[in-house]
């Protein structure tokens, strides 16, 4: 097995990774959670627009003190800043704006990714249902729908599948993965393997992906 | 022209039991702070809340869940609550959760005379039980109902004698939507000008939506308080 | 057969018959034609908005030359000023506002009025279709629909009818019915003359409507 | 960030023959003058235009009638022009007519993803031909599909450069559905400033709905000159 990276490191390659999904022009959403961390990664020289789906397109830093707006969240309901050129709408709006694929880029966290794109990740059964929020109308959204997240469970179980046993957040909705271990595309015909991360062979990779996983031609290791 | 009123228990009023109100807001931003306080001392009880989260367990709508008025919750998230996940495993409490998209768009259906439409949103997922999918161009969606309330209760920054409503920032969410989709709306604002005042350009709320309201001062809770430190300069 | 009055006087009597049917705190459409004309019998005391369908809630006067804002049009196309407590939105919200029963009233002009209260008010056959504009809409978005006409054709034919000729606008819409000879309303069971115009008997009335017609018992002469 | 056009010319270059096209505007206010004109010098052919209207004879949409530019015209009312017309009568012009508000929500639907909606709007009228009839809560409703276009051209009183939009009054009519229902939205504005200097609060068009921005004049024709006179003091 490979060579351990703590916790911390692992989510800042997932993230740093993540952010080379991003090109200037792009409106992009950020999930709750390791995908928000995403945020603090993108290079300066790239002029992306992060929406939040409760209205804000643009956001920014978060406040200092004396800058705090009760008024002015994020979807994760943290208190945020407007970036330069921001605007805000209503929630019917943001989704519509969601809905008719007007966002480049959607990151979002994933419990299982099923072979043909099939999104899990709000509700385990026989636990407490929260609520899907924004996701479901997310996951259809997006130009490009990327998933972050670990390769495997807690308990070593891939969390990449053939089908997901989960209840489904949408079908057939991923296009690539970025797990700690590896960023897989979903194609027409399956999973196929695009690039490793440090340490990590092909052959591990594919021991610890629960579907078939085809090889890119050109494929490469990741570079964070 | 509109009613203006001074008393936040006269602004609710109109909620009685069984009705199905309305709450804007995300989180605790934008939620009519001062009109849920009154409706908790109105005691009224079995009501149906459509609201995009339910408050946390000491302010905003948790303070209705507290106080037992809730018979039905429909919304996107309700995580935030122990007091919610409580009444929903002892079965004192309905939950109907929505894709927050189609929650929103189910709110700008009621108010806008759309009984029903198509959303992508929930296909193939536990969501599309028992709703019919039909299939438009080669892609799948869900027919979806509008929705509408009793009462509206919704919160502006400004708000004019004609009912004409100013939201600020990310306070604005659900409010619009549900200040259309209400047969009574109230309105709680920060602050109330004479009509003429407001930019006609402006006005995210037209009056026309708009049945009563009342100037309150608000607390605005802050859920997550994530400031930087003015040292740590530079970054993103 | 009852004395004339010139047609402008007619007209101007139906318009300010029509007024009558606003209350303060009513938001009304009114058509383009004679409807138009009602706003300018507005009662000064009562606080009536009126709503233009192009998405301007709040129409005002007829502007001065030095207040002409060629960006600011009612419905007709007409360049007017804006109300006190104005406000302006996009088509949509308008129409939002119209389908969602927002309206208290609309006051129409038209072609043919059935006993049902369907109505023909956008194309005679044969004849150019210049377009339904936003009539369609307005016939379902109001509380109250008011159809002010002349009670009959050029020709004298009724145009108030047991079944329309010609292609309707909207079945089972029209509330009320205000002419040059009567008020009438559409009820569960049929017309009922609730009003007669000055010069004008209730046989008269009857015989120039072509559906029946009930007599309310409080019927009276109409006074404006 | 967007595409800043100089040239009108360049600006609906990515417009071409059997394009559908949308154009902003309600009667001639708020259309988009200078990209019109623009369309004419091209003389793309074949185009299917949405716009409520169809301009006058010699002024807006009327110029691309004249030119014969247009083959399909979907709107709600084209009375105030003799060209069309004549054309409708020649068999060179088809005409799809639409009720008004059928036309702004089918408009909002394609920009929103909303494949289809029901809406009263046309029940029981030659419209309903061909179209599915669906009751609910005992109304009968009319199925409705979205509208999306190839480029969208609209005109806003004020833009920036991250393409975020301000209307004026009644210019802003289609605009803004219009902007979010293109593949490609070109806005002709009046002012042209830096991202940043617009309120927030009070943009209309977010940028994400904007591809192309270009700063122009407008000429502003008035179709009713009704002003009143100074000296007839009072009335209403």
């Amino acid at each position: 097995m490979a060579v351990q990276k703590d916790k911390a490191a692992l989510r800042e390659q997932i993230a740093r990774r993540a952010e080379q999904e991003m090109e200037s022009g792009m409106y992009v959403n950020l999930g709750i959670g390791m995908p928000t961390m995403v945020a603090n990664y993108i290079d300066p020289d790239k002029q992306v627009v992060l929406q939040s789906e409760n209205g804000l397109i643009g956001i920014g830093r978060f406040p200092y003190e004396d800058e705090v707006d009760p008024d002015l969240i994020n979807a994760g309901k943290e208190i945020v800043t407007e970036a330069k050129g921001a605007s805000y709408c209503d929630s019917a709006e943001s989704f519509a704006m969601i809905r008719g694929e007007h966002l480049d880029l959607a990151v979002l966290g994933g419990m299982e990714v099923a072979a043909n794109g099939d999104l899990a990740n709000w509700m385990i059964p026989g636990k407490m249902i929260k609520g899907m929020g924004g996701a479901m109308d997310i996951v259809h959204g997006s130009k490009k729908v990327v998933i972050i997240m670990d390769h495997v469970s807690k308990h070593g179980e891939p969390k990449i599948v053939q089908e997901c046993s989960l209840p489904l957040t949408g079908t057939g909705v991923v296009d690539r993965i970025i797990t700690d271990r590896a960023v897989i595309d979903v194609t027409e015909t399956g999973l196929t393997l695009v690039e490793t991360a440090p340490g990590w062979t092909i052959d591990e990779i594919t021991e610890a992906t629960g579907a078939p996983l085809a090889v890119a031609e050109n494929v490469k290791e990741m570079t964070v | 022209m509109k009613q203006i009123y001074t008393s936040f228990d006269e602004a609710v009023q109109h909620i009685q039991d069984y009705s199905t109100i309305m709450v804007g807001g995300f989180g605790l931003v934008g939620i009519p702070e001062n009109l849920i306080l009154a409706l908790v001392r109105s005691n009224v009880q079995h009501l149906t809340v459509i609201s995009n989260n339910c408050g946390v367990d000491d302010w905003g709508l948790g303070l209705l869940l507290e106080n037992k008025q809730i018979d039905k919750m429909i919304g996107s998230y309700v995580g935030e609550n122990k007091e919610f996940e409580r009444q929903v495993i002892a079965g004192e409490l309905e939950v109907e959760l929505t894709p927050q998209g189609t929650l929103a768009e189910r709110i700008r259906a009621g108010g806008a005379g759309i009984p029903a439409f198509y959303t992508p949103a929930g296909v193939g997922t536990p969501l599309a039980e028992g709703k019919e999918v039909r299939t438009f161009d080669g892609k799948d969606y869900l027919l979806q109902t509008g929705l509408k309330a009793d009462v509206s209760l919704v919160r502006a920054a400004e708000g004019d004698t004609y009912g004409n409503l100013i939201y600020n920032k990310t306070a604005r969410n659900f409010n619009p939507m549900m200040a259309a989709a209400g047969d009574i709306t109230i309105a709680e604002v920060e602050a109330l000008t004479e009509a003429g005042t407001l930019h006609p350009d402006h006005i995210h709320t037209p009056g026309i939506y708009v049945q009563g309201l009342i100037e309150g001062k608000q607390e605005k809770r802050i859920e997550r308080y994530t400031i930087r430190e003015r040292t740590a300069e530079g970054g993103n």
